[in-house]
């Protein structure tokens, strides 16, 4: 049976699964390699029980994202902080020392174009948390991918290992932020 | 002055005081003062003088007497009788039966045999009750600046740096090096400018012993500050005193002008060759200050951020000169030991720990207060029969000693003799002599909490791992207080505290972890107790709902 | 404006609390070791330091400006804001803490709604944390504006507190 | 001044005893990681990252600002000063806003150099994420205080270097905030020359040059083996100048 593997996409910016893209006619190969059970890039509504290795991309910036982030734990032999975002929190948690509400009227109201509205009205829409943190601070980690997004190589570096067996040994070489 | 007028003046001062058929002593210090122990003098003086006792008794305000929780305290000499809880009513007891009908008043008066006085060894506190602060001559007639004069005209400082030496006396700081070999370093150093200087910083939050020492019998301290300006060589010195100590601050001024006037400070002391001056300086609320290289910084008017050592002050210290740095509760110890000798100091306590110490016993104890103590007590006897034990229902949980420096000592090891070396094995320090008791109310990761809580507003943030490693242990402590840590959590507090501690740049980031690590050895279970497990991998058919936090 | 009088120049102010603050610095001879003593004095004269003192300060020791302002603000004791009309100093030394000042602490935050070391809004209360005040044999203790509270209680604290509050304004012209 | 002789990592050395481990160490290419360090600047032994271990001794020294002792055996690289330095510059990435892929100085920064020299994977602490104030008032730099890692070198090397001691620390503690005269924009700041100093002696992107972008700017302290008023090599701990 192959190994399967999920990849989520939390709070980033999706600039990591693009690069996931990347490994271009590496995704062939690895394809026959792997089932990919629930990925962004794949319509799946659930995320399966029994997955072998998660990749995540981006911060938990919003409660729904926290309530995922343990159904992913509790579905995953394997987690794997995928990119500076659910590694450090990057990008996605530079609002942190801002005041929430300041953030949301900002982006939803001073710089809208049509209907100024602050999506916390909407009950459908998951609640923002005051700051957006990374992965590990919610949940255990086994493995990191670092780069804000990872390269190809890094990936490529990382999944071979991880489907092999093995915690992804993250040389210098793979070891960068930004 | 020379050493006749100095004997003549005591002679004086003797005589003065023997005219008085009573001298009544009541409490000036901090803790009594704060429960009215003016309005009390106000009342003695107001019965005397309705007596007609006003020209025969003496009504004379004196340092600590020691059991701050029963204040405001008033001593009856010559009998020696000493009165707890003294109010206005009390007061006019006082004089109206002690001193007129010549009957104590029971109900208030204090069983002096009781251990807490029986068991405690007066030798730094010894002229605390026993004087008023504000006179010199007070401090005069009982043999003040007899050692100085000495000193001064009949030894060589070599033979003095060698008198303290071998009376074993230790830094009272905390630390506990070897003031004589300390004296001996800076004595050597070959330069034409040293410092003297007196740390009264006394920052550790739950102690205020030098606070006693300094409003109680300011003269000691300048007494033997001179003693060691002549024994290292420096001709000028400098009390560093909390700004929170405004009546200490009030009697050092003092103090130094009187000492001035009667060329005790100054030059050619004692017609010698010897000149010594001395100066104040207020500190401006900086825990970090108590360590040197940081006091130093303060004194020459800079932010109080310590500094690697070597060099060590003793190398280059103020100004880049070679400085002598003791603390309140060391230089109140010198006097004494120069006049009755080093063989006398040396024979109290253990070997390696001579003398005495003062404790300030508070917490949940029933006496609280000043306490001196020889050197090598055991802790049991200072918690149950000088301190009287915990309060009613409640059992002995720990000592706290060191305050933010040190750790708690367990009840399994209350028969830990109280010196330097024994207190480092069980985990803590003698530190400079605060010593909160904890009884069974006491949560212990709480205590821990409280003083990482202080550490980390105190750290000066030089150093990274003081600077950020307080808020990171904090945290955590904060985290597993609140039950939201994980068994994770734990083995990462450890880690930390060991960088911390291993790794900061002074004694305040070296030592802070310590209350943290001497909870987590004695009473681990507490800490265990609100840890959650952390959420793991659930395969599919083993059903369990997820953990949530 | 030209001086009308050949008589001592004032300070620029016309404040003659800088008289005083003078007085200190000359009796340091200017020394620059003696930032902290004269922070002190200033803070004594003027109950705060405001920028321009700094400045006149730094200027009459020959000092730079952000030493100055870092040796301000290393020292809790010295305060660059001015304090309310009342202060509550609440002793948080180990002593008092065991005997339960931080229940004090959260009474009283809760009561002015703000944060130790912080002023109300209408400038009458500061809450001022001491790290001991030697008090420890009637801990837990507040200073009240100078006088000392000793064995307090968080009941006892807000009923002061909230006479501080319900204090009428007075007049001003 | 005489010559010891002591080991270092194994290596028999004979050095002057003036010099700091740390010149000594680098003279025979081992190479201990540093940050507050600045050839050229006093030494204030402040980021610990330069902690070695020192056979007899129960401490770990700073290899900046010790001196040599004759048979000294020295340790640079073992187990726990590898996890210490680790650890100390996660305590770093905890404490600012480091995002390394919007900074100018990425893949120029000597704070990530660190992370990847001690192989720091990610940071076990929670981090604080302050609320720092980034200042662009000056004419042709700006302070980013969210990048800063408060090694002082700034402070030192304006007062030291260039004599105008426009900066100095504030407050105290986990508060610490580097600032320009009486904390006043830079831009205002009448002290300052614009010499440009601070800027070049930044180990991050903390003082950044304006009109660069992200990942363009890179810093060179060479300047300072030129100035002549600058430390001479082998001083001791300058305590009267340090500025710190």
């Amino acid at each position: 049976m192959k190994p399967k593997v999920a990849t989520i996409w939390l709070g980033g910016c999706s600039g990591c699964h693009m690069s996931f893209l990347d490994l271009d006619e590496r995704l062939i190969d690895l394809a026959d390699k792997i089932d990919l059970v629930y990925s962004p890039i794949a319509d799946v509504k659930e995320f399966p029980r029994d997955v072998d290795v998660t990749l995540v991309e981006g911060a938990i910036a919003s409660f729904e994202h926290e309530e995922l982030a343990r159904l992913i734990r509790r579905n995953s032999r394997f987690v794997v902080s995928f990119g500076d975002c659910a590694v450090t929190g990057n990008v996605t948690a530079m609002r942190n020392s801002l005041d929430l509400d300041d953030v949301l009227h900002r982006s939803y109201v001073e710089l809208a174009d049509t209907t100024p509205r602050v999506p916390r009205d909407y009950p459908t829409i998951a609640e923002l948390m005051k700051q957006a943190r990374p992965l590990h601070e919610y949940i255990t980690v086994d493995a990191f991918i670092h780069g804000c997004p990872p390269t190809a190589d890094q990936i490529w570096s990382a999944v071979t290992e991880l489907l092999a067996g093995k915690k992804p040994e993250l040389t210098h070489v793979f070891l960068r932020y930004g | 002055m020379t050493v006749e007028d100095l004997q003549e003046l005591a002679e004086q001062e003797q005589q003065r005081q023997e005219k008085f058929t009573n001298r009544l002593m009541y409490c000036a210090a901090a803790g009594c003062v704060s429960c009215g122990s003016i309005n009390v003098r106000d009342m003695l003086k107001k019965a005397l003088a309705e007596k007609n006792l006003a020209a025969t008794v003496e009504v004379v305000g004196t340092g600590c007497m020691g059991l701050c929780g029963e204040g405001p305290l008033v001593k009856v000499l010559p009998e020696g009788t000493l009165y707890q809880r003294v109010d206005e009513t009390v007061a006019r007891k006082i004089v109206e039966e002690h001193l007129v009908t010549k009957t104590p008043v029971k109900d208030n008066e204090i069983d002096t045999s009781h251990p807490f006085f029986a068991e405690q060894m007066k030798i730094v506190l010894e002229n605390c009750g026993r004087i008023d602060a504000e006179k010199i001559e007070e401090y005069i007639a009982v043999e003040g600046y007899a050692a100085l004069a000495r000193v001064v005209t009949e030894m060589q400082p070599a033979e003095v740096v060698e008198e303290v030496r071998k009376s074993g006396l230790r830094g009272r700081g905390g630390a506990g090096y070897s003031t004589g070999l300390k004296w001996g370093i800076v004595r050597k150093v070959q330069s034409d400018t040293k410092y003297v200087v007196c740390n009264a910083d006394e920052g550790d939050p739950g102690a205020f012993m030098d606070r006693s020492v300094l409003e109680g019998d300011p003269h000691r301290i300048l007494e033997g500050m001179a003693i060691a300006g002549y024994a290292v060589g420096a001709q000028q010195g400098y009390i560093y005193v909390r700004a929170e100590y405004p009546l200490a601050i009030e009697r050092l001024r003092l103090a130094i002008k009187q000492a001035e006037r009667l060329g005790l400070l100054g030059n050619r002391i004692f017609d010698s060759q010897f000149n010594f001056r001395i100066d104040l300086r207020i500190g401006a609320g900086a825990f970090v200050c108590g360590e040197e290289t940081a006091l130093i910084r303060s004194i020459e008017g800079r932010r109080g951020r310590p500094r690697p050592r070597p060099p060590y002050p003793s190398e280059k210290g103020l100004w880049g000169m070679p400085t002598l740095l003791n603390n309140v509760e060391t230089y109140a110890n010198i006097a004494p030991i120069i006049r009755k000798g080093s063989t006398w100091f040396a024979a109290i306590g253990t070997p390696k720990s001579t003398g005495t110490k003062v404790f300030a016993l508070a917490g949940k104890i029933r006496n609280t207060g000043l306490i001196e103590v020889p050197m090598g007590i055991s802790l049991r006897k200072i918690v149950f029969d000088i301190g009287g034990g915990t309060p009613e229902g409640t059992e002995f949980k720990a000592a706290q000693t060191g305050g933010p420096s040190g750790g708690c000592i367990p009840a399994a090891h209350l028969d830990v003799p109280v010196d330097y070396e024994s207190l480092s094995s069980v985990g803590s320090i003698m530190g400079s002599g605060g010593m909160i008791v904890m009884d069974s109310t006491s949560n212990m990761v709480d205590v821990a909490k409280y003083f990482m809580d202080f550490c980390k507003d105190e750290s000066c943030g030089k150093c990274i791992p003081c600077r950020v490693g307080t808020v990171h242990i904090h945290g955590l402590l904060e985290r597993i207080a609140q039950g939201k840590a994980t068994t994770n959590d734990l083995p990462l507090l450890e880690e930390l505290c060991m960088m911390v501690k291993e790794t900061s740049l002074c004694g305040l980031g070296q030592s802070a972890p310590n209350p943290v690590l001497s909870t987590l050895r004695f009473f681990r279970n507490e800490y265990e107790e609100l840890l959650q497990e952390p959420a793991t991998f659930v395969p599919s058919g083993t059903d369990t709902p997820p953990t949530t936090h | 404006m030209p001086p009308t009088t050949t008589t001592p120049k004032p300070h620029p102010s016309g404040d003659n609390r800088f008289k005083l603050l003078d007085r200190a610095i000359t009796k340091h001879q200017s020394r620059g070791d003696a930032l902290i003593e004269v922070l002190h004095a200033a803070q004594g004269i003027f109950g705060y330091l405001e920028n321009d003192l700094l400045v006149y300060i730094a200027r009459a020791l020959k000092l730079p400006l952000s030493r100055v302002y870092g040796v301000a603000t290393f020292y809790h004791f010295f305060t660059l804001k001015p304090k309310g009309k009342h202060t509550f100093v609440l002793c948080t030394g180990t002593a008092c803490y065991v005997k339960g000042a931080n229940k004090i602490q959260h009474a009283a935050e809760e009561c002015c709604k703000v944060k130790f070391g912080q002023t109300t809004p209408d400038d009458k209360i500061s809450l001022v944390q001491a790290r001991c005040v030697g008090s420890c044999g009637i801990a837990p203790v507040a200073v009240l504006d100078d006088k000392v509270a000793g064995k307090l209680t968080p009941e006892g604290a807000v009923e002061r507190l909230m006479a501080w509050k319900n204090e009428k304004d007075e007049v001003t012209a | 001044m005489a010559i010891v002789t002591l080991t270092i990592d194994g290596e028999q050395l004979s050095a002057q005893d003036n010099e700091s481990l740390l010149e000594i160490a680098r003279q025979h290419k081992i190479e201990i990681p540093t940050l507050c360090h600045l050839d050229g600047l006093s030494d204030v032994g402040a980021c610990r990252l330069c902690l070695l271990e020192i056979e007899g001794s129960n401490k770990l020294a700073p290899a900046c600002t010790t001196r040599p002792m004759e048979g000294m055996v020295v340790h640079t690289n073992t187990e726990k000063l590898k996890k210490y330095r680790r650890m100390i510059v996660a305590l770093l990435a905890s404490e600012g806003n480091h995002q390394c892929s919007v900074c100018m100085v990425n893949n120029h920064c000597e704070l990530q150099n660190l992370a990847y020299d001690t192989g720091l994977l990610y940071v076990r602490v929670p981090y604080l994420y302050p609320n720092k104030v980034t200042d662009a008032s000056h004419e042709s730099f700006i302070i980013d205080r969210d990048r800063c890692v408060l090694c002082t070198r700034c402070v030192r090397v304006c007062h030291e270097v260039e004599g105008a001691h426009v900066w100095d620390i504030a407050g105290r503690g986990i508060d610490c905030t580097i600032v320009a005269d009486l904390n006043v924009p830079w831009g205002s700041a009448e002290s300052c020359t614009s010499c440009g100093k601070c800027v070049l002696v930044c180990p991050t992107g903390a003082l950044v040059k304006k009109g660069e972008s992200v990942a363009e700017m890179e810093k060179h302290t060479d300047f300072l083996k030129y100035i002549v008023t600058a430390r001479r090599k082998g001083e001791w701990i300058s305590i009267e100048n340090e500025e710190e």
